[in-house]
């Protein structure tokens, strides 16, 4: 399941509305992705997240069905938020859940990794120099990379 | 086709989107960013780099040498930052 | 923070209660561990924790103490139940928190697959077949040797 | 000293802890495991394959050859399965 929203979400709702009821699961990974505010030289007061209506979704269900094929996962949620957000608030949830821990584990960094890199989001941040756009991070190019198929 | 832009192109370019005819002899997202270029400051500006920038076709990742359609939806950005 | 106890924990809460008002969190990582029920020949109707009541808490804290030494998390929290749960209850909590995904990543396997190898918990099972210990699996005995330092 | 049985062992040695002086010349938990099977069939049977166990001396993991001194509390244990 995958949605795109401006609202914020609720983590132990969505968890528990995801695996309720399903006792094949043993292992729930959940990533919670929030603002963060490094202070100092780099402090941010706010940050906007603007995104591609459409394809965002496209994508999102495409990367959930990838990862679905990857690892034998009994449930997985990708909730992702669009707008203007302070410090400290939620961004990206992402659960998977499995019968064994390692799958649910994997297939969550694959699908955080994936969505550092490819979902089609853009990051404009509120500094007290100004507004800019938060540029690519190479280490999050090579953290998707090691899932490449061979 | 209709031209979407994001992030800082949006900005430098002025708009958001804008809908025209694709120009003869342009078949790829290539040679569809050297013809925008010719359109105003704004455009080179923008687009005077294109290891800065991403094209999505129909709203799929595509490369530069991509076949073009008419009708096409093609959206120009740079690298993505979400998560 | 540790927490032992019968009673069962709400996934939602106990992540806001921990990382609330910490703006320089970016990634926060929940593991739930649950009572799964594998059907067919290796159903079970229920499960029963046992523990050593005093080291269990020893050894959780020193465990967490580890992983905050390891990897630089802004905070973290295990919750381990014991007594008898049902398939799809909530046995175990893990949260890791930290400014970036791999290293809350990182610490929140690092403690799962110790939980698995050296918190002095036992599981009972109620089978058709009648109650039965379940016994260690290589599996996690493998999993936690990877952490092992040189 | 104090002596702990968890899981298994507890049902098959038929008690969850006893309170007893550490008899003179055990100095290890291998040695004490040693003695104990001899105190009965239940405890024969529970600790006949010390592979299968584990012992923590003061609610810390320790090895078969730790230094056992008296007052220790004892844990015998099979591998842990929690989590």
């Amino acid at each position: 399941m995958i949605r795109v929203q401006r609202e914020d979400f609720d983590v132990g709702f969505e968890i528990e509305n995801l695996t309720r009821g399903k006792t094949t699961i043993g292992g729930i990974v959940t990533f919670v992705g929030t603002v963060r505010d490094p202070g100092g030289a780099n402090a941010i007061m706010a940050m906007t997240l603007e995104h591609y209506s459409g394809m965002t979704e496209d994508e999102l269900t495409a990367i959930e069905a990838e990862a679905n094929k990857r690892w034998p996962l009994d449930a997985s949620l990708i909730v992702h938020r669009f707008g203007r957000l302070l410090p400290g608030e939620r961004i990206v949830l992402v659960v998977t859940a499995a019968a064994h821990r390692t799958a649910a584990f994997a297939a969550n960094e694959f699908l955080v990794d994936w969505l550092k890199t490819k979902a089609p989001f853009w990051k404009q941040e509120e500094t007290p120099q100004g507004t800019r756009w938060v540029e690519a991070r190479d280490s999050d190019e090579q953290a998707a990379k090691r899932w490449a198929k061979g | 086709m209709r031209l979407l832009y994001f992030a800082w192109l949006k900005t430098k370019i002025g708009k958001t989107e804008e809908t025209l005819d694709l120009p003869a002899g342009i078949a790829t997202p290539a040679a569809l960013v050297d013809w925008l270029k010719t359109r105003g400051p704004g455009f080179a500006e923008a687009l005077k780099d294109r290891r800065t920038l991403r094209v999505a076709v129909n709203r799929r990742h595509v490369g530069w040498d991509f076949a073009l359609k008419p009708g096409d939806e093609v959206a120009l950005f740079p690298p993505v930052t979400g998560g």
